[in-house]
């Protein structure tokens, strides 16, 4: 066998638990309350452009983009605003967040999508410009868990020129299998979503990159784009954090994104397997990113399972329906769990960007006391930046951080690989995190 | 040829200014915080020594020992030093200000950086001719240099390590030192 | 501070200064000049009578005569009796390669090469341990001994010498010092011949 | 004689020698620097807080002598002696009141409950990393001193999860204010001891549910106040310190208790209302 | 983090942490305990050798140095853990580097001076700057030159003693050591340390602690290779007066000190580059003090020399960041 | 001034070896024993008078420009004299010292009590400053010298206590043991310091 691409430097192998991996996706059913944030991207904030006590329709704009950097945010049912209050979101931040009371709670959310019938587009019509404009108008955004504004990266100021096109299907988190779901039941809509984007950029090479962990849909992939030229699907080694972007794109094209650089430094664009089925949905159905795909799992999940939901909907509905029993749950995290975030309220409403929604009991909760750095360079083995993990968190420890420091502390990715290998159990990715916080504020 | 490999090796490794001789310990501790003051502190070392020790040979062999007056010696060779090293002050600071601003108030400890009046009297005392006084001179520099490059290194790395506080500061920079001296040690006859 | 002053004045001031300490010192050195001297060498008459003990009404020189043996200098003071015979020699000797440095060592012989005791005068050997060839138990197993009597080298090079231990170096230094007195004593020796 | 007269010329010969050497030297590559700058280094407090907005005491005398600022202050150093480095530069100076830094919000543990289980680092930032707030009301003080780090003066301490000030020992110097998070760190002056503890701008039905000494936006202080110094915007008092007079009106008609007496017994002046 | 658990109590409140949540399940505890067990099969070898005699030393450091670091944990005001094996650890290797005989006074300095001037000075585990182990060996050395230079004969289990190899070869030359068999030293049957004897039983332990990633080849391949050159070159160029380089290999704490003692994963660079050069100036320093020096070993002033450099090897040779690449 | 409160700060919180960190040189050379160490710091006790007098007699001639060539005029000149006074009347003594006599000339807390104290004070209150300071570095010396010579030789100022058999630590008559030992001093003097300054 050929040796399978996987990008060069550091990377762990954390036990896979994709427990959900053979649960077909399902629909849920539209919840009695949507709770929709109101900036759900990275960005400039949006613009509220309703008030509390209006009627709102499916797919209604309810926050406009404010900028060039910022996205739309549609209303995914109909239904009457309740309230527009602050309220803590999936990831523990606190914002404001437009409460809806849908007209048809309790509808399955099947039904409403199989109203939307799919509708001929013809791609060699489309302009750049048409398509980075319905992209920017569903309001779609990296729905791997950045959020940053899809149109933006579409956007490629002069003299960068995009020559490849990545398509991220390495989901190489732990538990998450919302993606792997994705492109074993939508293949050929992705195909579609893929095309557009090739057509965007004028028919360049496009690489799906998956990795070997997921046979069943590398086969899938690899049989909807057989007859399509310039479209190759590329297994990839199993190794995390293999889904970042500047990991992928080494593993797939073999270059290596410049620090403090973007993939299209490089002339490449990555999207997320989810992000371009959005894209499908926004032109083939003429619907913006009002749902999506996210994996329940965790060990206090008796079914993990992959569910389709309106954007908005609260996690509260997710453990009612899942019956997960609240009193034991002692850890909620919003994506997987080495990048995922911590969620302290049960009435968060998902957003764009939750990929998957664990439940653990106490027993994953470990205190862990940070004991002192034996100097054994686990972390540097594992950080796929090529990073000095322990003499920078103990520069930031220290606050006394060198000049040159700097700018390594702002190429973490935060993959969390230092972490988890660490044998003193430091929070290095904590300490960086504060780092490039720290660094932040003094410029 | 080979004294003066063995001049050197001995003056960088063997008999270290600071680890054997006790020489410019002074500066040693004050200056040893940062790599980069450190470099600059011993260049400035190498630099004033060098000329130093070519200087008061030539005072100790053409004026002080021909008038017979080497009781002067001392009075001689500090009077020279400090009006080199405040030489050396005046023309930095107009031809290299940044070296300046770095090397600060450094320059002026040079002056009573004992290093250079004990490896001028030593050299002296050591009977070497021109050359090798001008060698040993610029390898007991480099010795300092080494030690304190070195020692600044460990120093710069203290500051992120969590040494207790009894300890921070000059403590634990001697006990350092000391260490260092024993792991030096390990040179000894090296030269005879 | 903050006015400047004239570059005469300046000048003057430190030259001034200068002037009064040397003619300080150089009254000091007056005074002292004669003690310093004194002691200087009643610090080498110190070791002569250490090394020539039991040599009774003799007299040398006020400074050693250098001598050349084997590319290395050394210095010996000739004793005399009252009537002019060689009563013995007081050699300075360089032991060679000890532990840290060379060291300088008085060796003293009396007229017909048996050594009569030893006397270091300046080492930097490792207190405790090499410093031992200061004391007695080795120092003791020289005495008598001549050139021809002995291999000297210590015991570990097949030679008679006991070293000290844990200061092989050091002993081995020392010996060879003395050997090389002993050479000092054959080539003088031999001139006279 | 000769002895020692000839010794005093050779020693004074070298003096002759190095002094004019400098002294040629000294003109030759002479570089200009204000002596003064020295001076009011001397003068200054030497604490290097930075807390005057430059890189330590002597980068501040620097712009001291070298612009014509009178404005510019060092926190540390009381009015007087500021006066006085100005009066040496022969300048006018601008006095500055005895500024205080103060906490805009109450919510102790007993007020606003903790409603996760923080598990990071112990920094207030590190902890706005993993969420806003780790008590129920997301204005509130953290509780995870990082202003306290900030401090040089140990003039703040942690006690049951909110910052407490030392006024006495507060120099004023600032640099708590932007080391805090959420902002809840401002600047007011030493004899103005009344103050709203309280930073949130919800409206005043949330504001109560997070915390039970929470500004809730009633109005009742605008309206006790016979200086116009208390205006309530966005849900939240605020005082005008130009104003305000020390008179207390404000503190007793306060429901909830977020105007409250800072730096004498907070709780007694509370309670005898 | 103590009001968070007191609230904890009344009202079950949801965990929140940064990222990753998960963790591998190695500690340093863990590999402490297995460096130390990595050890067992040279200390067999060294009981072999020695006797009761070695027993009694292990024994003691061990002892005195968890004893030490038990009370040193009572007095300061960071957390020490006196069980978590690097206490063990640092006792162990300091019986490795010592003779068998030594007297219990100076198995009680060393364990001192390893535990206080090696380790809490700079603030407890990981972060000092030497070696303790080797710091008390130097220690000793200096000290107590006559306890540290004579060593018991091996397999002959009374107080005979004799020197090391090497100190045969420093003070009578190689003719002395004419005899030597290159099996018996590879196996240990020599005079020295409990720890400096069998190269084989050494590169068993070493072996494991490779598989388990714990060390990597660069130090100690780079510490044998510039011993076995350096050596080699001097014994082509006058075979009479200098060993030849399997000679230098065995004999000493190379062995030890390039598996065990350089590859200290708290005094050794963490870079690429940084152990390359580590392991070179172990191995460069070794040899100059063995061939030009006045000791007969120089492995521990080698490596406490190279400890002092770490700190700027990390700094200046750093390990290629990723993004630096051109790409082509 | 308050002289017996200066007195007690130049002998611990401002003791010009453990609290300034002034004059380490010698301090590390000298002192592998007491005796060394007290006749140290009493040569530099008199070149420290000595020249705190002279300069703050001369302090208002004294232009700043040459200010420190004069004053290490004026020190040198005493030292030399220190010099040859030690070698014509303690011999011994002077060849322990060697070459660390000159360098006193270099030692900072001379120069730097000449700068910092004798150029801008009275003659009276340098002299006495001069006398303090040379006595605290003294008492250093003699304490580093002692711990020293204890651990080192197992000798109270050259009087062997320990019996014949018993081994001492000869690392603290070296080099590194007089780093180690002053470092540890500085440590216990702190917290002295520390003790006596809370009162």
């Amino acid at each position: 066998m050929l040796q399978l691409k996987t990008f060069s430097r550091g990377g762990i192998h954390p036990p896979e638990e994709k427990l959900s991996a053979q649960s077909p996706i399902i629909y849920g059913d539209i919840p009695a309350s949507i709770l929709v944030a109101v900036d759900q991207h990275i960005g400039k904030p949006c613009k509220l452009i309703v008030e509390k006590g209006a009627a709102v329709t499916r797919g209604q704009v309810l926050a406009e983009s404010s900028g060039f950097i910022s996205s739309n945010v549609h209303s995914p049912v109909a239904g009457r605003i309740q309230k527009i209050a602050r309220f803590p979101l999936l990831g523990g931040q606190v914002r404001e967040v437009i409460q809806i009371t849908p007209d048809n709670a309790g509808e399955n959310l099947k039904s409403v999508i199989d109203n939307e019938p799919e509708q001929a587009v013809e791609i060699e019509k489309l302009t750049p410009d048409k398509i980075r404009k319905t992209i920017a108008d569903a309001g779609i955004v990296g729905m791997g868990g950045a959020g940053f504004p899809t149109h933006v990266k579409l956007s490629p100021p002069d003299g960068k020129e995009i020559k490849e096109l990545i398509i991220n299907g390495a989901e190489c988190e732990p538990y998450i299998t919302a993606d792997h779901r994705l492109m074993l039941e939508y293949a050929e809509p992705l195909v579609k979503g893929i095309l557009i984007l090739q057509k965007l950029f004028g028919g360049i090479p496009v690489y799906i990159g998956i990795e070997n962990n997921k046979p069943d849909a590398l086969q899938r992939i690899d049989e909807a784009v057989k007859n399509i030229p310039n479209v190759e699907v590329v297994p990839l080694k199993t190794k995390y954090p293999q889904g970042g972007e500047k990991q992928l794109i080494k593993a797939v094209v073999n270059r290596e994104v410049p620090s403090k650089g973007l993939p299209m430094d490089v002339g490449v664009v990555v999207q997320n397997v989810a992000t371009i089925l959005a894209i499908y949905n926004a032109f083939y159905h003429k619907r913006p990113l009002m749902e999506r795909v996210l994996t329940v799992s965790g060990n206090m999940v008796k079914d993990p399972a992959n569910i389709m939901l309106p954007i908005g909907t609260p996690i509260s509905y997710i453990m009612e329906k899942a019956e997960i029993d609240k009193e034991n749950v002692g850890l909620v995290i919003s994506g997987g769990p080495m990048m995922g975030k911590t969620s302290f309220s049960f009435e968060s409403p998902i957003t764009k960007t939750s990929s998957a929604i664990l439940f653990f009991n106490n027993s994953m909760i470990s205190k862990r006391e940070e004991n002192p750095c034996i100097r054994c360079g686990a972390c540097i083995k594992a950080c796929p930046m090529g990073l000095d993990v322990a003499q920078y968190t103990k520069m930031i420890i220290a606050s006394v951080i060198s000049p040159k420091a700097k700018d390594s502390i702002l190429d973490c990715i935060e993959c969390g690989s230092c972490s988890y290998v660490c044998p003193a159990d430091r929070r290095l990715v904590h300490w960086m995190r504060f780092g490039k916080n720290i660094i932040r504020r003094e410029n | 040829m080979a004294e003066m490999a063995l001049i050197i090796v001995g003056a960088i490794f063997v008999n270290n200014v600071v680890f054997t001789k006790f020489l410019g310990i002074c500066p040693y501790l004050g200056v040893s915080k940062k790599i980069d003051t450190a470099v600059g502190m011993s260049m400035a070392v190498v630099f004033v020594l060098t000329l130093a020790g070519a200087i008061t040979y030539i005072l100790q062999y053409y004026v002080l020992v021909p008038i017979k007056m080497e009781y002067l010696q001392t009075i001689v060779f500090i009077l020279v030093i400090a009006s080199l090293v405040q030489l050396v002050e005046i023309v930095m600071k107009k031809v290299a200000p940044a070296l300046y601003k770095a090397l600060g108030i450094f320059l002026p400890l040079i002056t009573t950086n004992c290093a250079i009046l004990g490896i001028a009297i030593l050299s002296v005392q050591s009977n070497y001719n021109f050359l090798l006084t001008v060698v040993f001179s610029f390898a007991s520099a480099i010795g300092f240099g080494v030690a304190l490059i070195l020692f600044a290194g460990i120093r710069e790395t203290l500051e992120i390590r969590e040494v207790p506080k009894v300890f921070a500061g000059a403590p634990i920079a001697l006990i350092i030192a000391g260490i260092l001296a024993m792991a030096f040690m390990g040179f000894a006859g090296m030269v005879k | 501070m903050g006015k400047q002053e004239s570059g005469l004045k300046v000048i003057l001031v430190l030259v001034l200064i200068a002037m009064f300490s040397a003619i300080l010192l150089a009254y000091v050195n007056q005074v002292t000049r004669e003690p310093i001297a004194a002691n200087k060498k009643a610090e080498t008459q110190k070791a002569i009578k250490v090394v020539l003990a039991g040599l009774k009404d003799i007299s040398y020189p006020e400074n050693p005569t250098d001598i050349q043996i084997d590319n290395s200098g050394a210095g010996y003071f000739e004793a005399k009796y009252d009537n002019g015979k060689t009563a013995g020699y007081a050699v300075i000797v360089k032991g060679p390669g000890g532990f840290t440095n060379d060291f300088d060592m008085m060796v003293g012989l009396d007229s017909s090469g048996k050594i009569i005791d030893t006397y270091v005068l300046d080492h930097k050997e490792t207190p405790g341990l090499g410093d031992g060839m200061q004391k007695e138990p080795f120092k003791n197993q020289f005495r008598g001994r001549q050139l021809n009597d002995t291999e000297w080298k210590v015991k570990k090079d097949k030679g008679d010498i006991d070293a000290i231990t844990a200061a092989t170096i050091t002993s081995r230094a020392f010996t060879k010092g003395v050997w090389r007195a002993l050479q000092v004593y054959k080539t003088l020796r031999e001139d006279q011949k | 004689m000769l002895e020692i007269i000839i010794p005093g010329l050779i020693l004074g010969g070298f003096a002759l020698i190095s002094a004019s050497g400098l002294l040629v030297a000294s003109k030759k590559f002479y570089v200009f620097e204000d002596p003064r700058i020295a001076e009011v280094n001397e003068m200054l407090p030497g604490a290097n807080c930075g807390g005057c907005g430059f890189a330590g005491c002597l980068a501040f005398a620097e712009h001291l002598v070298k612009n014509e600022d009178t404005d510019a202050i060092c926190p540390v150093a009381s009015g007087e002696e500021m006066q006085k480095i100005l009066a040496f530069l022969g300048r006018e100076a601008a006095v500055g009141e005895k500024m205080v830094a103060s906490l805009m919000c109450n919510g102790t543990h007993d007020n606003c409950k903790s409603q996760m289980d923080y598990a990071g680092i112990e920094d207030c930032w590190a902890a706005t990393l993993v969420t806003d707030s780790t008590k129920a009301c997301s204005f509130a003080c953290i509780g995870l001193g990082s202003c306290v780090k900030a401090c040089n003066f140990d003039a703040m301490h942690i006690e049951n999860g909110i910052v407490v000030i030392d006024d006495e020992k507060c120099t004023g110097c600032g640099l708590c204010v932007p080391a805090c998070p959420k902002n809840l760190l401002h600047m007011r002056p030493y004899k103005k001891y009344i103050t709203v503890a309280c930073y949130n701008t919800d409206r005043g039905a949330d504001a109560r549910k997070a915390c039970t000494v929470a500004c809730i936006g009633c109005l009742k202080c605008e309206k006790a106040c016979n200086y116009d110094a208390i205006h309530v915007n966005n849900f939240l008092a605020k005082i005008d310190y130009q104003k305000c007079t020390n008179c207390g009106d404000c503190v007793t008609v306060c429901p909830t208790n977020s105007i409250i007496i800072r730096g004498q017994e907070v709780h007694v002046a509370v309670e005898n209302v | 983090m103590e009001t968070t658990n007191k609230v904890e109590v009344k009202n079950r409140l949801l965990f929140m942490d940064s990222s990753p949540l998960g963790h591998v399940s190695d500690s340093t505890v863990k590999i402490m305990y297995t460096v130390c067990i990595t050890l067992l099969p040279a200390l067999a070898v060294s009981v072999w050798m020695f006797g009761w005699e070695a027993v009694r030393v292990i024994v003691l450091t061990s002892v005195f140095t968890i004893a030490i670091e038990a009370i040193i944990s009572k007095m300061v005001s960071y957390k020490v853990n006196f069980m978590d094996g690097s206490a063990l650890l640092t006792g162990i290797l300091l019986a490795m580097n010592i003779p068998a005989n030594s007297p219990w006074w100076m198995i009680l300095v060393g364990a001192l001076v390893a535990v206080i001037l090696g380790k809490h000075v700079f603030g407890g585990l990981g972060q000092n700057i030497f070696n303790p182990a080797l710091v008390a060996r130097v220690f000793l050395i200096i000290s107590f030159p006559v306890e540290m230079t004579s060593w018991p004969k091996p397999l002959v289990y009374d107080s005979t003693t004799g020197a090391t190899p090497l100190g045969i070869l420093k003070t009578e030359g190689l003719g002395a050591l004419a005899g030597t068999n290159l099996t018996d030293l590879a196996i240990g049957q020599m005079g020295g340390s409990l720890g400096e004897i069998s190269a084989i039983a050494l590169l068993l332990g070493a072996i494991w602690l490779f598989i388990k990633k714990y060390i990597t080849w660069e130090i100690p391949v780079m510490f044998f290779a510039t011993v076995a050159v350096f050596a080699g070159i001097f014994h082509l160029i006058d075979p009479q007066t200098y060993a030849s380089p399997l000679f230098h290999l065995l004999t000493g704490g190379v062995f030890l000190g390039a598996l065990y003692m350089a590859t200290d994963m708290v005094t050794s660079p963490m870079t690429f580059k940084g152990k390359l050069i580590f392991g070179f100036g172990c191995g460069f320093f070794t040899m100059l003090i063995r061939l030009f020096g006045s000791y007969p070993e120089g492995v521990s002033f080698a490596i406490l020399l190279m400890n002092a450099m770490v700190p700027l090897l990390d700094s200046y040779f750093p390990d290629q960041k990723f993004g630096m690449v051109k790409n082509g | 001034m308050n002289y017996a409160d200066k007195f007690k700060k130049t002998f611990f919180t401002e003791n010009p070896v453990t609290g300034m960190l002034l004059g380490m040189c010698p301090t590390l050379a000298v002192t592998s024993s007491a005796e060394n160490g007290i006749g140290m710091g009493l040569a530099t006790t008199f070149v420290l008078m000595g020249s705190n007098l002279v300069i703050s007699l001369l302090r208002n001639i004294i232009p700043a420009r040459v200010r420190i060539p004069a004053f290490i005029v004026v020190i040198a000149t005493f030292v030399t004299i220190v010099d040859m006074g030690l070698q014509a009347t303690l011999f011994e003594l002077h060849k322990t010292l060697g070459l660390f006599i000159p360098l006193i000339v270099v030692n900072c807390i001379i120069l730097g009590r000449a700068e910092a104290f004798a150029s801008k004070n009275s003659v009276l209150q340098s002299f006495i400053d001069g006398l303090f300071n040379g006595l605290g570095f003294t008492f250093s010396l003699f304490i580093l010298g002692t711990i020293r010579e204890i651990l080192g030789s197992g000798a109270i100022l050259g009087m062997t206590f320990i019996p014949e058999n018993f081994r001492t630590v000869l690392l603290f008559v070296l080099a590194p043991g007089a780093f180690i030992t002053l470092g540890f001093m500085l440590v216990g003097m702190n917290r002295i310091s520390k003790a006596l300054g809370g009162k």
